[in-house]
This record gives structure tokens, C-alpha cells and sequence, in this order.
């Protein structure tokens, strides 16, 4: 097995544009693939030190986004940066593996977060007058500590509430680049057919 | 009215008889049939709404009426007779369910009232207006909320990769600078008083060197080199030299050992421990 | 993009063994690839509903192996189980990524180099003479272990003690043609005594 060595073979891979592209892809998918967090392309530019440009790492991620096509991970963009992610048919074999239910969120803290996605920046009150409801502390909890949702200030009425806004965790949980990709809101018909209540 | 002609169809409330109860001062003839929840399936439907504008809105889905023209009376009896049923089952009634039951008799109120005459061209306000928004809104969240939840999440519809990296396959070797080499002489000299008898010059350090290299060279020799073939003319006489004191050197120190059969005869070098050397 | 609609789309895939292996190779590569830890043969067969024999999976596993020898991660047996891992010539890359601090070697070792460096070529006598204490086996281990150090002759006194003297990784590794280029010890010395002077 080929060990690193010596503080030479340390010292960084030469520094000119490594000949072939397929080099340069081989170390991004290492790279990527051994790393939990979201690498941004200023990452991976670093990975390369800073040789490559962030178009020539682009075209390439692009090129290992569709190379992986067929394959059971895929390679995506998302609000921090680039991540490999299973694909969700596989998602019933990895179950097997991790009795821990995944989180499923009920009604109300869903609706919680779709108003504070929709609508963001708002206060706690700001969601209870659109949900008709009391929104119980609990329910803004669990989206804190899905790390989903932050305080990003406070509102200058009385009792200073805090203005909830969701976080770059949340998109990246959901695979999304921006808050633009989410579905847009839609129309509500005024007339409600009885087929939606099906 | 005949828009409450028409929830009251989809509702099914028959003619008046004699009330069964009163509800919030009003008359409650009959359990409409599609609202009547059997009391232990009520904590259950209970937790199927999540608010008033929840229940608002399915009473309004259910009578398949348009949202701008909502009938107010018997959307508001069928709320009452819901709240009324999930008060007499003794469940701890939110206070939200009262305070909409309040704000729908207040707009039922003001609908039989005269419209106030607005100045030309003005819509009169109609008293539904803020109900509606509020359902509309609510509609557009909760639908949202449903649209978010099929969205692939983390955890639940995918996993993040991460790849085992062993951190001992890079072995990490101490970095020396000539900074290091020179503050642990300086070390060295200060611990021992080495400076006085120690006065080395920049020229023996290039001697030491190439001390270094004609030992290296005879021991690859592995036997007799002949002493021409140690020098290399085109470095130049400054290097010739340090090569020759180098060489001296290391006869003085007996590292070496020098043959020669006559007078002009070639100069032979080797190892002094070459001398029976097996290796 | 497409978009899993529920966990219902999720239900458990079918109990029957898949009908070809590459189905099962790449459901392996998914569990393989998003689990840090390493998995049993036992916990594979719990992926498929144990309905692939050990047998079976081990081959796959071997296949894997090979279908993987080119690209940037080795599937490899451990101990507790089978798990990809980077490998090591990519470290260097990823290293770039949270660079760590690197470690240094002791006083020891730092003198006994430099003496070896302005004495060469001297004994372990000599440097014990100008250090004033004994030098350990390791410490001159360690020098020539990095390449930095050898032997280049003899002593001819009694013990025929190894001569000790750099090479010339040593002045690679150090970015130096020649040991000329070293600062001069009277400098050195001069300072020494300035400082001294103070």
C-alpha cells in the first residue's frame, strides 16, 4: 500500500493545472465523498490550491453529477456547496440498518414551518394569526433543533418577539440551492372544489 | 339566501322541528349527519384539525361552497354544533375554537344589519372580508406545508455520504527549518560554552560537506577509487580546493587511506574500514 | 428533479432475493458508501432482509472490490466488518481542507540533527561529547528513518563507531543545494555572543 511518507510528498501536488480532467475529477470525488459537510467551490478550489479555476471545477462537477447518473449516490448542488446524497430508493435498505425512525414531522409543525418558510422573517404571533391556533413552544423547538429555523432578530413592538427565519441547513436538507426553489405558493381557488377534500 | 340554500343542502339540516339544544343562543334542531361524530371517535377529530380555520375550512370544502361567498349562518351553526359536541365530551376546549365561534356570530350579526352606504364608486366592506383573507391565507399555508413535506428530506428520503477517512494514512512528519537547525546549535553552544573551542568557519562547513560526499563516494565504490576520479574539473578551483582539504581532512582523521606503489604512479583511495570489509 | 412524494413511495422493497446481482451490488455500494462504520456481513444480510446468503454477499463484496480499483475509494475488510475508505494518496488533498498543525521533533532530536549537520561527518560519540549527554538509539532512528541521516563509514578507533553525515533528501527536503548555503556558524556564534552580551 503506497504510504505518504516524507514531508515532500506532503508538499502540495504540483502546482500547474494537473494535465488530465480525469485526475482533477478522481480527487474531487474523494474529496466529496469524505466529507459530511457541503464543499462550496472556494473548498474545492482550496482542495487544488487554488490551481484550478472555479469554471474548469464547475464543467467537472457537472461532468461527475451526470457520470454518477446511474449510480446509488447523487452529486448535487445545495445551499452550502456540493454533496453526495443516496438516492431515496435506497432509503428502505438503509432503514434496515438504523431501526431510529427518521423524523416525521406532524401537521402542525409543518404548517409552522411553511409559514415561516413563506413568509419569513416572522414572530411566533405572526404564525398563530395565520394558523388561527396557539403555536405550542414545543412545536418551534423541534424546528431549532432540526436546526431548520433560527432567531435572526427581533421585532421593534412591544416584547421585542423574536423574528424566526429558516436556515441554510434547511435547504440543504431538502437538496435546494435557494429559497426560489422552493414549490410556489399556490393559487388558492375561491371556489374549493370537493375533490381537494378527498 | 340562497347561497346557505346551498350549504344547507350539502349539509343536509332538515326543516325545523323543535330544537335539540341551544347552542350560543341558537336553536340546534338536528345533529346534521355528516357532522355527527360518535363521542369516543371526538378526541380523534379533535386532533384532525389544527385550528378553527381548519375546521372552517372543512365545512366549507365539505358543502363545496366559493370561499368569497361564504353562507354565514349555516356555516356557523355546523361550527357550533362541532365546538358544542367537543365541549359536552368534556375535552379541554382551546380557546381558539371560542374565540373564532365569537368572531363568526359577530359577522353573522352584522351580514343581517344594513350595509353601511360607502361614497361612490366604494365597495361597502363586507363583513366576511377578513374571515375570507384568513382562510385563504391559511389554505395557501397549509397546502404549502403539505407541497414542503414531499420534498426528499435528509434522514427521512435520502442519507449525506460520508466516506471513512483514516487519518493515519497521512503521516505527518515534523517540518525543520534552517531556523530550527540554527537555534538548537545556538542552543547547543550556549549550554555547552562550545563557541571558544568550536570556532568554525563558513569554509569548513563546505569541507565537512564534501567530507560527507568523498566518504559516500567510496563507500558506493565499496573498494580502491582512484584519486583523480574524486574530482571533477569543470567545478572550478574553488571547489577542487575544498575538495582536496576535505580530502586531507579525512586522511588526518584516518577515515581514509591513501596507496600509492611509486613515485607518479596512480593515487589509490578506499575506506579505512574497508580494509577485510565483508559487507 | 424528481420528486419522492410520501413515505409511502418509501415501502419496503420486495422480500424475494433481487433478481440480478447488480441490484444487490448497488444497494450494497448505497449502504456501504453513506455508513462510516464498518458492516458486518451479518448487517448486510439484515439490509436485504437476510434473503442473500453470506455466500452470496461476500462474493459481490470481492466484486466491489475490484469494480472499485480504479477510483478514488478501496473497499476494504476490517476487522468489524467491510468499508470504503479513501484512499491514501488523496489524504494530501483533503488535508488542504482542514489543515492541521504539524508536529515537532524534541530538543533531542533537533541538536543531535544539527550537530550531524555542522560536525559531519561525526559519531554518536561525538555528538554525545558536544550534547554532554547520551544519546538514545531512537533519536538517531528517527533521522535516518526520515531519509535525513546515514552511515557513511567508520571510525577505524576501537568499536569501529558509524560515521555519521546528512544526504541529500536531507537538503531536498530542506529547499537547500548545499549545505554551504546553511548560515555560517561564526554568524551564528556572533550573535550568539551579542545575545550574550546583553
Amino acid at each position: 500500500m503506497p504510504v505518504v511518507t516524507s514531508g515532500k510528498a506532503m508538499a502540495p501536488p504540483p502546482a500547474a493545472l494537473p494535465p488530465d480532467t480525469t485526475a482533477v475529477k478522481r480527487v474531487l470525488e474523494a474529496v466529496l465523498l469524505s466529507t459530511r459537510e457541503p464543499l462550496t467551490l472556494a473548498d474545492l478550489r482550496r482542495v487544488f490550491a487554488d490551481q484550478v479555476s472555479a469554471e474548469v471545477l464547475r464543467g467537472l462537477l457537472d461532468e461527475l453529477h451526470s457520470e454518477w447518473r446511474e449510480r446509488p449516490l447523487e452529486l448535487l448542488p445545495v445551499a452550502s456547496g456540493w454533496r453526495f446524497r443516496t438516492r431515496a430508493e435506497y432509503m428502505p435498505y438503509l432503514e434496515r440498518l438504523h431501526p431510529e425512525k427518521p423524523p416525521r414531522y406532524s401537521r402542525a409543525v409543518l404548517e409552522t414551518l411553511a409559514i415561516i418558510v413563506y413568509r419569513q422573517p416572522v414572530t411566533r404571533g405572526d404564525i398563530e394569526d395565520i394558523r388561527g391556533v396557539t403555536v405550542a413552544t414545543q412545536v418551534i423547538r423541534v424546528l431549532e433543533e432540526r436546526g431548520w429555523v433560527e432567531v435572526v432578530g427581533h421585532r421593534d413592538t412591544p416584547g421585542r418577539p423574536a423574528l424566526l427565519a429558516t436556515t441554510r441547513k434547511f435547504l440543504d436538507d431538502l437538496g435546494l440551492c435557494s429559497l426560489a426553489e422552493l414549490p410556489a405558493l399556490e393559487q388558492i381557488n375561491s371556489t374549493l372544489d370537493l375533490a381537494d377534500a378527498q | 339566501m340562497s347561497t346557505s340554500a346551498t350549504i344547507a343542502a350539502a349539509a343536509a339540516v332538515e326543516a325545523p322541528v323543535s330544537p335539540l339544544a341551544r347552542i350560543y343562543g341558537e336553536p340546534l334542531v338536528q345533529m346534521p349527519h355528516d357532522l355527527y361524530i360518535p363521542p369516543d371517535a371526538m378526541a380523534v377529530m379533535l386532533d384532525a384539525f389544527e385550528g378553527p380555520l381548519d375546521l372552517l375550512l372543512y365545512l366549507i370544502r365539505r358543502a363545496n361552497v366559493n370561499v368569497l361567498d361564504i353562507p354565514m349562518a349555516p356555516l356557523t351553526e355546523q361550527y357550533l354544533v362541532y365546538v358544542e359536541a367537543m365541549r359536552s365530551q368534556n375535552l379541554e376546549l382551546a380557546a381558539d375554537y371560542l374565540v373564532m365561534a365569537a368572531m363568526l356570530i359577530e359577522i353573522k350579526s352584522r351580514m343581517l344589519l344594513p350595509r353601511p352606504k360607502a361614497a361612490v364608486g366604494d365597495d361597502a366592506e363586507d363583513p366576511r372580508a377578513e374571515l375570507v383573507r384568513r382562510l385563504i391565507e391559511y389554505e395557501q399555508m397549509k397546502r404549502a406545508a403539505q407541497a414542503l413535506n414531499q420534498l426528499p428530506q435528509a434522514e427521512r428520503d435520502f442519507d449525506w455520504v460520508e466516506v471513512w477517512v483514516e487519518k493515519t494514512l497521512l503521516r505527518r512528519l515534523p517540518e525543520v527549518t534552517v531556523l530550527d537547525l540554527q537555534n538548537a546549535w545556538r542552543g547547543l553552544l550556549r549550554q555547552a560554552k562550545l563557541h571558544a573551542r568550536h570556532l568554525v568557519q563558513r569554509e569548513e562547513l563546505s569541507v565537512r560537506e564534501h567530507m560527507t560526499l568523498i566518504l559516500r563516494r567510496l563507500r558506493d565504490a565499496g573498494g580502491f577509487v582512484e584519486f583523480v576520479d574524486l574530482f571533477d574539473p569543470a567545478l572550478g578551483a574553488p571547489v577542487l580546493v575544498v575538495h582536496f582539504l576535505a580530502l586531507l581532512e579525512l586522511a588526518r582523521e584516518h577515515l581514509l587511506e591513501m596507496t600509492q606503489m611509486e613515485a607518479f604512479a596512480p593515487i589509490y583511495l578506499r575506506l579505512t574500514d574497508a580494509r577485510g570489509d565483508f559487507r
